[in-house]
């Protein structure tokens, strides 16, 4: 029977099933990247960010959150010019942590 | 600068419901309209107390704040004393004021809204009304339910209602000199006036989007594009 | 779960409730889909325990389903309540008791929001003087009726017929309660037992012999949303928060939901023949749905009058594993007669879930 | 020459309390400690270790006890009620006895919030919720049934502070750090376990405070979701189910835990409160006791002879404790002096 509306799913995160490999290797790999305090001067900065939403801090975070597709979007939208790494206060080498993360895949395994 | 948000403060929902917001999230955490759609009550509120006119406009004509249910679970946790449910109310009630609530779909559901709940209440003192209850529009009611409306008289009899009739009672008849007071304070109140001016602004929008206001209002009703929920 | 802490809070929000002399408003939704839960109400509170109850044919909805649908503007709620209590000065009565959780909301936040602005009373009074020639006194106690059963719970306990327990093995009956949002998350202090653990509808499983069950999403709403059930176009919302209620309650297993708003019992209870129809799930046992009644027809059952005289066949959900549970007798041959065992059609049935 | 005899009653035998007296003892005075507890030591007592360098709490006291041993300290001393006579204070205690004093030190210290009035967090209720003090007493004794080797485990910061409904809108200031300290110590405990901090703003102030999170962070892996929790509930394993926003990401998140820590947080002793509106001395709007100047003179009272150290003013570290009671010591000693 069609009722003309759906059940949608939750978009609650669920932190007991969130798959955190990709993030745990990365964090293995650059052990700075879990120092970030989220204040945002990386996306301020970044030359990518006002037509991309990229932003090194909501990378970090979606990995925590499960948010893969979210995360490779913004990766692909990165330029590599290295001015996150130059505004970080925690001193997180940024430029680093994305060449490291795009050699990940979801498993955190080592694939380029 | 501040002119949309002056004119929210003249609604004492509004005056009630924002004090000061520290962004903490305990509003969204539990809103059963964060869960589902695209919509994030502390973002709405730290919006609002940003005052800038350009933003809270953006708000007014958009779907975002046509998500809340207005259970108000917010208003029991915020550790601030606000009630993001009722800055919403505040918020619709100056979308439907300004005619901005026929930007959007979920906004221009206001009139289909507007017609029947009053429709109901000027004509039979309730806001609900098994008369104007069809089951062809409410399908989820299930087999029984459309069973009910087949044969209204002989349940609502069954059970104990005075479905249709004077005095007291379930479903009774409500005088004509109470439906009149009933109109007389809609007069008064601003009721009218505002079922008149959202008749006015969803004409204006069904005429500019080259729709019969029937069909305009049905569609309004029955349309659901994708993009709200958040799975989508 | 220690409960000894609950105890603990419900000492914390203990509810004035008059015994008696009660003015009563209907609910524009419990009367058109559970009509014989109000007539029970009255009939209970009337007949079987002596009470004062008094009704007049001339009030009408509060508006606030109209209100929460955001299609009318404040002032035009507030003078249909004024309106209201103009009536109940008339008929010389002081406790107002309401049928609807939205209803009991309405009239808190209004009197809570003259408290604050006296000068938006003072204006409410000016409208409904105009409007209809009426002055109104503002009631000495508002109370939903919940909260007279709620007080009257032990009476009913000693005139039961039937208890919450399994006739098969003694053991208590497993309910879920499920509160209503308006009925204490604005006002902690206006429920029985407060906003996070009220106490109005387990103090009346627990007098009647069942035991409550707590599970994660309790306080979760329904999924009414005002106009995310009322628009057709929304009623994926809904449909998903009652879902949502249901995954999280369904380990318990429990044998049946008491409700507090009108609403509620119709949700709970008619999303689930949706979720049966859109997902083939079913939440009791056998194929069929877990009972979601109202707190009249839950004291209607304990007082052992006839299942149907109480309305249970027009929830979608049927009650029969419940009724045999606690051995409720009952005919399935009357189950959908008219008045006076007049024969009319039987509804259909759904596709997945059973229903009789 | 300076008048040495006058009487010094120090109300309150913590830290503040104790370090106030022993500073009292070397400026030749003959204070008197009263404490209602059995024991002295206060809070700092019944904590394991301190942050953020770890130090046992043990180490802190100890030598307070050392220093105090020889001065006169009534035990299960309960002040009934204090009158103010012309320029002297006489305190009534519930035996009976009373004692006159020319000056009055108020070391009170602090309660800690009432986490079962946040009734949505279910302390007291759900059998997996537990409070910071709890927790420290687990740290003592390793003997409560509710930390069983817990597989993931959440604090809650800001119980009871920075909360208008619970009636204590100001920041307790310690919890934060103290949040990151049990943290550490449960991953350091229980190194399998995931650990998630739920905090508003982290407010990591003091000296060594922000090494500590970037330890926490970097070393201990726990992670750290800026957003209140909003609602627990008890899911049918007895676990607690947490609800809270992610909203560094705006999404809601949820979590099951084997053990949730309140952070409660720093309420005025109710017995401070007491003493001071009967003497005439200020209460602030936040509850504490108001000192006459909050930047110059925060160990004066509004009233001459009477004085503060510690927590009785509002939240305040261990060594800001300490550093207060030394200068209400010597607040004290100018007060004889140019009485004299």
């Amino acid at each position: 029977m069609d009722f003309g509306f759906k059940l949608s799913p939750s978009s609650a995160v669920n932190l007991d099933q969130v798959d955190r490999r990709r993030y745990d290797r990365l964090v293995q790999l650059v052990p700075d990247a879990s120092t970030c305090i989220g204040c945002g001067s990386c996306s301020a900065t970044c030359t990518a960010a006002p037509w991309t939403g990229m932003s090194v801090r909501k990378v970090l975070l979606g990995l925590q959150r499960g948010q893969d597709a979210e995360v490779d979007r913004m990766l692909s939208a990165c330029m590599l010019c290295g001015k996150c790494t130059m505004v970080c206060p925690r001193g997180i080498n940024t430029r680093q942590l994305i060449l490291t993360l795009c050699r990940l895949d979801k498993n955190g395994e080592v694939v380029r | 600068m501040g002119k949309f948000y002056d004119e929210l403060c003249k609604d004492y929902r509004f005056r009630e419901g924002l004090k000061t917001c520290i962004n903490c999230g305990t509003c969204t955490a539990i809103c059963p309209a964060a869960e589902f759609y695209k919509y994030d009550p502390r973002k709405i509120v730290d919006t609002v107390q940003r005052k800038d006119d350009a933003e809270i406009e953006a708000l007014l004509k958009s779907d975002t704040i046509w998500y809340c249910g207005e259970c108000m679970s917010c208003v029991t946790r915020c550790p601030r004393k606000n009630g993001p449910g009722l800055v919403i109310m505040a918020l619709r009630n100056l979308s439907a004021k300004l005619g901005y609530f026929t930007c959007s779909e979920k906004g221009r559901q206001l009139w289909p809204l507007t017609k029947a709940l009053n429709y109901n209440v000027l004509n039979f003192g309730y806001c609900v009304h098994p008369a104007t209850f069809a089951y062809e529009d409410h399908p989820e009611s299930g087999p029984v339910f459309e069973w009910v409306l087949n044969h209204k008289e002989d349940v609502y009899a069954r059970l104990g209602a005075n479905f249709g009739k004077e005095g007291p009672g379930a479903l009774r008849k409500i005088p004509q000199e109470d439906l009149d007071e009933l109109k007389a304070i809609y007069d008064e109140t601003g009721g009218t006036e505002r079922i008149q001016a959202v008749e006015k602004a969803s004409r204006e929008k069904a005429a500019e989007m080259g729709m019969d206001f029937d069909e305009y209002t049905k569609y309004a009703f029955e349309h659901c594009s994708p993009g709200h929920f958040n799975n989508e | 779960m220690i409960y000894q802490g609950k105890q603990k809070i419900w000492s914390d929000y203990q509810k004035e409730i008059p015994d008696d002399h009660w003015f009563y408003v209907r609910s524009c939704i419990r009367q058109s889909f559970f009509p014989a839960s109000e007539a029970y109400f009255v009939k209970i509170v009337r007949d079987v325990l002596g009470k004062d109850l008094y009704e007049t044919p001339h009030h009408t909805t509060c508006g606030g389903i109209a209100y929460h649908s955001d299609t009318i503007p404040q002032e035009t709620a507030m003078t249909i309540v004024a309106r209201q209590f103009a009536l109940m000065k008339e008929a010389g009565y002081k406790n107002l008791v309401t049928s609807c959780i939205t209803s009991f909301g309405n009239y808190c936040e209004i009197l809570e929001t003259w408290r604050e602005f006296p000068e938006l009373e003072t204006r409410i009074r000016e409208h409904l003087w105009k409007a209809c020639r009426r002055e109104f006194d503002k009631p000495e106690y508002v109370c939903h009726a919940s909260d007279v059963v709620f007080k009257l719970r032990g009476e009913i306990a000693e005139k039961a017929k039937y208890r919450l327990v399994s006739r098969a093995t003694g053991e208590p009956l497993r309910v879920v309660e499920h509160i209503g949002c308006h009925y204490s998350k604005m006002f902690p202090h206006k429920g029985v037992g407060g906003a996070e653990y009220p106490c109005v509808l387990s103090g009346m499983v627990e007098s009647w012999g069942g035991q409550v069950i707590d599970y994660p999403e309790r306080r979760h709403c329904c999924g009414f949303g005002f106009r995310q059930y009322l628009v057709k176009a929304n009623r994926g919302y809904s449909v998903s928060n009652t879902h949502k209620k249901f995954e999280s309650m369904e380990p318990y297993h429990p044998d049946m939901i008491i409700t507090n708003c009108p609403g509620c019992p119709y949700f709970l209870d008619r999303w689930q023949y949706v979720i049966a129809e859109q997902t083939g799930k079913t939440y009791g046992q056998n194929g069929f749905g877990i009972p979601a009644l109202t707190y009249e027809e839950l004291a209607g059952l304990v007082l052992g009058y006839d299942p149907w005289d109480l309305g249970l066949q027009i929830h979608q959900v049927g009650p029969e594993p419940l009724l045999d549970k606690i051995g409720i007798a009952y005919d399935p041959a009357k189950k959908y007669l008219g008045l006076n065992e007049k024969e009319i059609m039987k509804p259909g049935l759904p596709t997945v879930l059973k229903c009789c | 020459m300076i008048n040495r005899q006058p009487v010094i009653a120090v109300i309150g035998a913590g830290i503040a309390g104790l370090e106030a007296a022993s500073q009292l003892a070397a400026l030749g005075y003959k204070p008197i400690l009263i404490e209602k507890a059995p024991v002295v030591g206060g809070h700092v007592a019944e904590w394991n270790r301190l942050f953020p360098d770890m130090t046992p709490a043990e180490d802190v006291l100890q030598p307070l006890l050392a220093r105090t041993a020889n001065i006169r300290t009534l035990l299960n001393a309960e002040i009934s009620s204090i009158n103010r006579l012309k320029d002297e204070y006489n305190l009534l205690f519930s035996d009976g006895s009373s004692l006159l004093c020319q000056a009055v030190l108020f070391a009170t210290g602090f309660h800690l919030f009432d986490a079962s009035k946040k009734e949505e967090y279910g302390y007291g209720i759900y059998d997996r919720v537990i409070t910071n003090r709890d927790l420290e007493q687990w740290f003592n004794s390793r003997q409560d049934a509710r930390v069983d080797k817990p597989r993931a485990v959440g604090f809650v910061h800001c119980v009871g502070s920075r909360d208008l409904k619970a009636g204590n809108p100001q920041c307790s200031k310690v919890c934060c750090i103290t949040a990151i300290k049990q943290a550490i110590e449960m991953k350091e405990e229980f190194p399998d376990a995931e650990v998630y901090c739920f905090y508003m703003d982290l407010r990591l102030f003091g000296k060594k405070y922000e090494d500590f999170y970037i330890k926490a962070q970097r070393d201990c892996g726990i992670h750290f979701i800026r957003g209140r929790v909003s609602e627990v509930g008890e899911a049918i394993d007895g676990r607690v189910v947490v609800k809270a926003e992610d909203t560094l990401s705006g999404k809601p998140v949820k979590v099951t835990l084997d053990l949730l820590v309140l952070m409660a947080g720093i309420v005025c002793n109710p017995d401070a409160q007491h003493y001071a509106r009967e003497i005439g001395v200020a209460v602030d709007e936040d509850g504490f006791l108001k000192s006459r100047n909050n930047l110059a003179a925060i160990t004066d009272s509004s009233r001459p002879g009477v004085f503060f150290a510690g927590a009785c003013t509002g939240a305040k570290t261990v060594p800001e404790t300490l550093a207060e009671a030394r200068s209400a010591a010597l607040a004290i000693h100018h007060y004889f002096n140019t009485r004299k």
